[in-house]
């Protein structure tokens, strides 16, 4: 299951929906927008996606990690448009019989998202300027300054 | 042929526009379409250098041949998660 | 925090109790209570606990946890008595500013829980027999047969 | 001096009882406590064996020299989780 929205993350109803009783191990994975970004405050952001092409690529993730592990359920959820410090933004659950799975799996999904998926988020300051977040190459970002999550 | 482009993020914001039109001949390459996009927009063409572009919903390279009636955009370097 | 408990694990809560604004990262593992371990048809577990050892065991996981990570909030809390299919038998949730130092540090802590806390389970069959779990080293048990989780 | 040992999950169901009171030297070691804790249970050798000795909530080689009073305890594999 994926899903782009503009509401609030269910992640309680999230994690609920990938329990299954031929799967020991549950991970879910929030990412939450930060007070700081390196050393620039942030006060909100904006997030928008290209909404077609994102969920063609939500769902070529949840068919890689199906392939790829032994899933009982996977599920992703982004959410778009205005978010506040402390808002969940991002939320991944998958179930796998045993946790070693779960954890790669869940950690596949989040890396190949930041990385696939036609999302950009706006990181708007106290001074009221807005910028958009593109950096060129996941190295390079890591290196230049931290990321939200 | 007259393609549309859509334009997201940092690229919607130097233009103002969510979506341009870019004249190329028939046939034309991503190649072909970038050039002429740039030479539309010019404030544009240092993010197009970094960015992608998508037909119908998957990046392709330089030399992928448009057609008329193709969905295209310019991907920026995404920044969800 | 952590803590060991008769009832029914709040794991919403605790996934709550983690979240922090300086953490763009939250991380939680559920193990979960499976219908199969290998070929075996599990119909319900008892765990039981050295409770003060376990105790301090799960504080010296936590207070490595943090040494290790920059951690915002640690949770983990391990159910003890009669548990069925589906329950869920321990929870582990971090927060952390990236999400690398999450799933390490969730990992970690449940990877040394399972290793080093005093707390047993006995296995009970549809034919009524039951079997404490004892196997010797982490490696065999892999080997010899897959864990709940 | 006399040695009060907890017993835990298969190690307490071989003996029936959550505590055993074993009688060692005064200063005796792990090590001898095991050996005295197996003639008292022959039952429960082969778990011993395999089972760690916890003195005041942490586990301890068999040259660990006890004290009366020290809360000590037969740890079998765990397996919570």
């Amino acid at each position: 299951m994926f899903r782009l929205t503009r509401d609030p993350i269910d992640f309680h109803a999230l994690t609920d929906s990938v329990r299954d009783p031929h799967c020991g191990a549950v991970v879910l994975f929030l990412g939450t927008v930060r007070d700081l970004t390196g050393e620039q405050v942030t006060v909100f952001l904006d997030y928008e996606a290209y909404g077609p092409m994102a969920e063609k690529k939500l769902a070529e993730i949840e068919a890689d990690v199906r392939r790829r592990w032994p899933v009982g359920e996977v599920a992703m959820v982004h959410r778009l448009g205005r978010l506040d410090v402390g808002d969940v933004s991002v939320a991944v659950a998958v179930s796998t019989p045993h946790r070693g799975e779960a954890f790669e799996a869940v950690r596949f999904a989040i890396d190949t998202l930041k990385e696939l998926v036609p999302i950009w988020k706006k990181e708007n300051a106290p001074d009221g300027t807005g910028e958009w977040v593109h950096q060129s190459a996941p190295a390079s970002r890591e290196r230049q300054r931290p990321e939200n999550s | 042929m007259t393609i549309r482009v859509k334009l997201f993020a940092a690229m919607r914001d130097l233009t103002g526009d969510e979506v341009v039109e870019v004249e190329v001949p028939d046939g034309a390459t991503v190649g072909e379409l970038r050039r002429a996009l740039g030479a539309q927009i010019p404030l544009a063409r240092s993010l197009l250098v970094r960015s992608g572009v998508a037909v119908n919903h998957d990046l392709v390279e330089n030399d992928h041949a448009l057609s008329a009636g193709d969905e295209v955009a310019v991907i920026p370097p995404v920044s969800g998660g």
